[in-house]
Parts: C-alpha cells; structure tokens; sequence
C-alpha cells in the first residue's frame, strides 16, 4: 500500500544517487516538482529514462544529476532545442552524458515489456535507420512461425518512477485523466514509484479516459499543488506556454542558466 | 489577398489531405497544415496524434501534440503505447505528415545529429515517432522549408526511411515533399521538382537544394490560396 | 467508416462459409442475436475464434456451423459443461470439429499480436503444461538480449470479428463499457467487423471506463437491442442466469438441441 | 451452528487469505472463498478477476467471473490483455485461488480432457486462465472436494504445473489444498495431509485420495467454522 509523505521525504528514501529515474508523462503531467526535488537534494549519476526529455531533464541534466540518458526525443516541443542537454552532448558540459537512443515507439514497448515481465518487447521498428548501429539495446528477432524478422528492444524496469497525477484518495490509489502516455506503463515497470497529485480526496468518483493506479502498485504518493507546472494538469490548469519559450533563453546560456537554479529551484 | 511563402507551403500541405482518410500528425508544420485540411476541405479528416489521440478536432493550433484540447475533442484516448501498436504500426493509417530538419533526394530524413554521433556538430531532438511513421503509414508527405541546410545531398545520420528500399515496410514510404517553394515527387525514386508555388523560379528551388535537383519537364503551378484557405489558415494560427 | 445496416444483411455480406469468424465478449456483451443469425444463414466450414466458447459457441457448434474451433476454456460459466462442444470433440457430432486449444493468456496474446500487425506475440506461459504437445501454435522464443526461452503464439488476425457494444452514434462510431475483454483488440485484428449495438444514438457522450472503436475501423453496425441475451449488457440489462441454467438441460441432448433450434433460432 | 463439508471448506479456504493481500480469483468455490475471507476478517482483501477486475468489492456472490458487480465495485477496470500482462504475469500478485477437475500428489492440475487427448472421454473446459495463475502468483492455493475422481495418482493431462519443477516460474505453486474434508500442504513436494476438519477420520481422506496419501504426524485439527462466518458466508450465497 502506498504511503503518503511529502515530496521531499519521498525523493529522499526513493531516489539514491547512481538510481535509474523514469520521470514520466507525455507533454501532459510533467512531474516538474518532484525534479526540482531531485536538483535540490543535490543526486547525482543518475539514469534518466523518459521518451521526451522536455525542460524537467534539460533542467535536470543542467543541474549536474545525470550520467547518462535514455530517451526517444530531446526538445523544447512547439519550441526548438534543449540547450543544456545539447551542451552536455556535445561539450559534457557539466557532466559528460551518455545516451542510449531509442524512437518512440521502441521506448514505449520497453515499457510496456517491463510492466509484464517480460525481457523484451517486439515491435516493427528501426528498421532502415542508422539507430541500430548506435543503440546497442536494439537487436533483430525472427518469428518462430513466419520467420520473419523483426526488431526486439529489452525491457525498462526502472529503480524509481515519478510521475504526476491529478488526483489520490487517502488510500493511496492514483486517478489520472486526460492524455495518459505511458505512465501506467512506467510505474508498473518500476521496482519503486512516487506519484505527485493535485490534490488528496476522500473518494475518487470515476471519470471519463481515467486511468487508476491501486494504492498496493504505488509505493510513496505526495500532495503537490501545481507539481506539473509549466506543463499542464487536465482539468486543474493549463499549460504556462511562457514559460516554455522563456526557458529556450534561460537554458541557453550556463550563467543564466545557473542564476535560474540558483534562484528558482535551490 | 496577399500571403507568405509558409501560408502558400502550408495551404498546399492541407490540401493533399483528402476528406475521410486519416492522419498521423507529427509536430510542428505538418500540424498547422493538417489542421488546415480539416477546417477547409476536409471536415471529415481524421487527425491522430501519437499523444493517443484518435479523432481530435482542435478549434485552434495545438501547442504541441499533447495539448489539452487534442484530448477533449478526440473520438478515442488511449495511451502510447497502444497510439504506436494498434494504430500505426498494423499500416492502418492512410497519411503521416512529417517535418525534417535534413533530407536526401530519396526523402531519408536526419533529426537526429549534425556531424558524427558521437561527437556531435550539432544534436538535435532525436527519432520521436517518425521512424515509424515513416515505416507504416500507407503513405508519407513531409512538409519543410526548402534550403540548402536542409536539403542535403548525403545525410549524417538517417533518422526515418525514404524511398530507398521499401521491401521491408508495409507503407508506401514518402511520395510527395512539400516546401515554400514548390512540390517534389519521387520520380524513379528521386525526389523531383514537379510544382512549383506562383512566383517562384525554378532556379531558385534548385539554388535552395544541396543535391543536383531534376525537374520534371511538365512542371505544374501550384494554384495560389485561396482566400477562404487564408482566412481559416489565419484563424486558426489565432 | 462503418455503414449501418440490418443484421441479416451485414452477416450475409461479411461471413462467408470456411472464414475463420471471433464473436467476442468476456462474460458480458456476448453477441449471441449474431450468432443466431449465423445459424439461420446456414453458414458451414467456420473456424470459429473465441477465448469463452459459452452458450454462443455450443449452439454455433450443435447446428453444425464450425469444423474448427480456437479457444481457451470452453464451458458454461457457473453452470457446468457445454454438451455440443463435447459431443463435437468426443462424438464428432453433427461434424468432426478440429480443436486448437490456448490458455486465456496466450489466446489474448494472440489478439494483442494480430491487433498490432505482428506476426507473434511473447509471454511466459504454457511452460510444464502439456499444451504445447498438443497445440502447434505454441513455440518457444529466445530472448536476445538474456538468453531467456519464453514463449511465443501466432496472430490471430480472423477474418471477421463481431462483438455487441451499447451504442453506436449515426456515423457508425461504437461505444461499450464495462467488461471490455479482448473486443478491442479482436476487431483491430480482424479484416473486417460488425458491431451489434442495444442502440444508434445522436451523441456519444464520454463515460468512464468505455472504449470507443471509431467508425473508420468498423465494417458494420447493425441495431440490435437485447443483442446480447442471455449475457448481459450493463447498464442495459442483467446476465438471465435461467437461461444459462436452462441450456444445461438442452444442450444436454441432441433432440432437444434440435427442438431448441428449431423453435428459437430458425 | 451446524454447517455443511462445504461450507467448511469454503470457510477453511477464506481463512488463508491475509487481509491487505492480492488474490487472482478463478470461478466456482476459490471466488466464494475469496468474498468470504473480504466479507469477514480481510475487508482490504485485494480481489482480481481475470475479467479485467481488479480491487472488486461485491456484496454477493458472482454468478461468473466476468459479473456486472465485479466491474462496477472495482477499483480499476482493465482489459483482458492488460489483466494478464501487466497484471498476473510480472508475479505482483499475492496469491491465486484455483479450482481443479483433477489434480495429483505434485498439484499439477488437469481441467482439460480425461482419457486421450485426440480421442477423450470426457471433455474438459481447458485451462482458462489457470497455467499462468500457477505459474506467475506469488503463491496458489487450490479448493477442491476430495474424491479419487479428483485425486488422482496419475493426470491424463497437465494443464497447470505443480510442485513438480519450479525453476521456470517466479511464483512458488500450489502451497495448500483445501478440501471438504482438511487441509494437505506439500512435504518435500508432495502434497500430504497436515489438517482434518472436525469430525472427519485420517481414514475417509485417504479413502478418497486416488494416490498412496501421507499423513504429517502432526496433524492439525480445523477450528469449526464461527456463527460469524457462517452467517457471512450465508448471506453471501443469498
């Protein structure tokens, strides 16, 4: 059953440095809060997995956090680059950053392998591009029957999911609405997950497109009014789009960028 | 009325979308362009974005291909992972739309590095969905603004398949590349210029092309937007 | 995009003697008034496609519709045994019936695979039983990433699927709630699909929990209230428990069947 | 109270399932055992129906598997796929409650054909969702009346694995049968009588075991069902 704390006594027992992270939610839900948390408590070398790498990994990266990323897209989407993230790629700048690069689809199989168990997943994928030859985690698999050949991609099963919901009960269950990504995905594959909420209620009245999470699935829930800000929270508030083309300014320029962490989030 | 080169690229775009076919929409001006298609000519187009959104009706420009109003106004939500493998990858969607940052004349499309991959010039955002967008719709149209630091004559990296070497996909791969400039359609597998917008010159879409661009010898014009495009073009943009 | 049509038109214009046919439902939305259409149309030669054979496929079954059948559990739920479907595998009776016998998980499985245009589907499953001595359809796969041997199932991809659903809107756009089983994934699969619906409604409006098939992956809907008796259709009507009771006693012999049929179906 | 070998049983077999727990419910006596043990001491009791079902909280008895009330009380609805990947199959499930048509000393069970499988006399219903329960709940506990039609010593098929081999599996099998009559829990693999209910004699166990039944020599005896639980299981079954 999950337990309710804050957020930051939640980072501190699930999140060790060295960890592999998956902060999860798909232009929607971005659980911004819980990275700031992690900036704060200063991790480092850590694993970050995430199809979309959106400012909260570009702040993360920035920051220091990571040693390495995983992840299928890396920009500031209806925006333009991730500029730290760039920087690190290509100057290792503050850290040097591995990757390991998938597409999409690939990475939301991996998913949907390590929340069934499974140690791998099978997808049409790949195939034709040069990502093979990059990602050592992509490898050919024939079918049994037809003997076809197809593209196998191992499964994700991070140490830690974060991802940002809508709403819990007292509980501990997770009710989520509105474009749902792959979060159920991440939390299922994890060995430990948090959920930041909008808000704890007595009872979680079924809604349109929800996607629950039972409490005995999650490990830690922490109430975080506007967690997912700048990104949006269907039904709660919508996404800050100044924020996001600001930030193509902050992140930039390391000294402006660090005057920001310094100033925002530490 | 007068209008861009981006309002002419994006008017020819939507119109290439015909009523009732569907959609996979991916980031940036394929959106405006298919969002076009539905408020003119195409009511019953059906717009799929790979946030999960099956049917969506937006009444305005998306902010990005998760945006709220995608998701209130789709027929069906589902999650990624099922947008990815029950919707595009069984080849049941008819058109991906698709942007570049790099083409070849075989319509293989680099977003993903500028220089070696290891020690990149310039990284840029990476795959998303298109690989497989590329791989499993029935058919691709790639919208993009025609320059030489797009239009390159060898890629550094290939991100999404052209017309190469289609026997191991489902999809038809990229049949049209629409620009500021004109329209190119593989012809024996090249891309070549065959439409070109009102008022541009055929030597300036080849001076805006990295390769040795062919014409086809029936070049067609394609007719300016019409004001009813404009107008739901500039509505939409808000 | 789905015409709209009589249920005895859509089922003489999509199933066809010899097509391999899923009626899906878990429990709940049998399309059991599709069936009976079958029965009355006289189609022969079917391979007929379901996970719970149940009533449906007993009566399928007894009027001599099917030659094979692909299944994972095959009687009728909370009551018993269903007596065609034995006497068919045990007495060739009316016809011999060929049987390609899957657990719940592959069979589901299977669909997920066909649903998502992949040759197979993985899972770990069948391992010590001796089902796959028996059911070629079963062969094990290795993971290239672990060396693991799992076990991998064929697509199913059938050649018409039909499930009931509680409504549809005018543009043949479907809408069903509840227990929602493999009826997704068994039309997405199938080349083509009818959809029976309790009702044609002006407006889809959402409710939680539904899954909507959007018209343009929909061959037919066909208006058919009470489409689902003796299941039952939630919020429409409840399970008729008489009738699964009753059936024992009818399916129980072949004389009664034959009155039964007769009388009820034709 | 005077109560039925049935109802023993069913009380017996409530009584194993820890409050806060998961359960993968399989049909007939395992649901009625598993909504007594939520009806009585285990009201967080976590029930999944492999109907999608999960967290379901019914205040009677199914009549099957796949019943409106499971769907209406549940915490989460899923699909079938989702319920057996992402659900049963990683092994995050405490415990599945299996019924058996026949099973052996091992707990293998047979619910699929008795005699040939190509030529049976009789036919059985299949496995169901029954392998996958066996092999991927943290633990199964079988209820099932003790006859020599249902104890066998030797199963003419296999359709969920036993104690017999465990190495392929994350769960660790059956742990427990519970009959009309006690308890058998496996010894060095086999499974051997460790419990009588009241009033029943070592003798008539034995006498319905098909195989050669050990006996622990240090038999329990079953608590008699309380009024409690019988009331519970009575209003229950309406």
């Amino acid at each position: 059953m999950a337990s309710i704390t804050s957020l930051a006594e939640a980072v501190a027992d699930l999140v060790h440095d060295g960890d592999q992270v998956a902060l999860e939610g798909f232009t929607h839900l971005i659980p911004f809060a819980a990275g700031h948390e992690i900036i704060r408590q200063g991790r480092k070398g850590l694993t970050l997995v995430r199809m979309t790498p959106d400012l909260i990994y570009d702040q993360l990266i920035g920051a220091g956090c990571a040693r390495k990323l995983i992840f299928s897209w890396g920009g500031n989407p209806g925006v333009g680059s991730l500029h730290r993230f760039r920087d690190a790629v290509q100057h290792s700048w503050p850290v040097p950053l591995e990757i390991e690069e998938h597409s999409h689809a690939g990475m939301a199989n991996r998913y949907v392998a390590g929340a069934s168990g499974l140690p791998f997943a099978v997808l049409r994928g790949y195939t034709g591009t040069d990502l093979p030859r990059q990602t050592d985690t992509i490898k050919p698999i024939t079918c049994p029957f037809t003997g076809e050949t197809l593209t196998a991609v191992p499964a994700l099963n991070p140490d830690v999911a974060i991802i940002h919901a809508q709403r819990a009960d007292r509980k501990g269950n997770v009710q989520l609405w509105g474009i749902t990504g792959v979060q159920k995905e991440a939390v299922l594959a994890a060995k430990r997950s948090l959920v930041t909420v909008e808000e704890i209620v007595d009872e979680l009245e079924p809604r349109p497109n929800a996607v629950t999470l039972p409490s005995w699935v999650v490990t830690r829930v922490a109430e975080v009014p506007q967690g997912a800000h700048p990104s949006y929270a269907h039904d709660y508030y919508v996404r800050d789009n100044e924020y996001y083309k600001a930030w193509d300014g902050i992140g930039r320029d390391r000294e402006e960028f660090q005057r920001w962490l310094e100033e925002v989030v530490r | 009325m007068t209008y861009t080169t981006d309002e002419m690229m994006t008017v020819a775009a939507a119109r290439v979308l015909k009523d009732g076919t569907s959609c996979f929409v991916g980031i940036g001006l394929p959106s405006t362009a298919a969002n076009l298609a539905r408020a003119t000519h195409a009511p019953d187009l059906v717009l799929i974005y790979e946030s999960g959104c099956i049917g969506a009706k937006p009444d305005r420009l998306p902010l990005s291909i998760g945006d709220g109003i995608l998701a209130e106004t789709a027929d069906s939500l589902v999650s990624v992972p099922e947008i990815f493998n029950y919707w595009l990858q069984p080849g049941r969607i008819d058109v991906g739309f698709l942007g570049a940052a790099q083409l070849d004349r075989y319509g293989n499309i680099n977003t993903t590095v500028i220089g070696d991959y290891a020690d990149p010039k310039v990284r840029l955002p990476g795959a998303g969905g298109a690989p497989e967008i590329a791989a499993s719709c029935k058919e691709v149209v790639i919208v993009v603004r025609q320059s030489r630091r797009t239009f390159l004559d060898k890629l550094d990296f290939i991100t999404s398949v052209g017309q190469d070497d289609r026997s191991a996909f489902s999809g038809a791969g990229p049949r049209m590349i629409i620009t500021d400039l004109g329209v190119l359609r593989p012809v024996d597998g090249e891309f070549t210029l065959t439409q070109l917008h009102p008022g541009v010159e055929v030597s300036q879409a080849i001076e805006a092309t990295g390769w040795d661009l062919k014409v086809s010898p029936d070049l067609a014009e394609t007719p300016p937007p019409t004001g009813a495009e404009l107008t739901a073009l500039r509505k939409l943009a808000g």
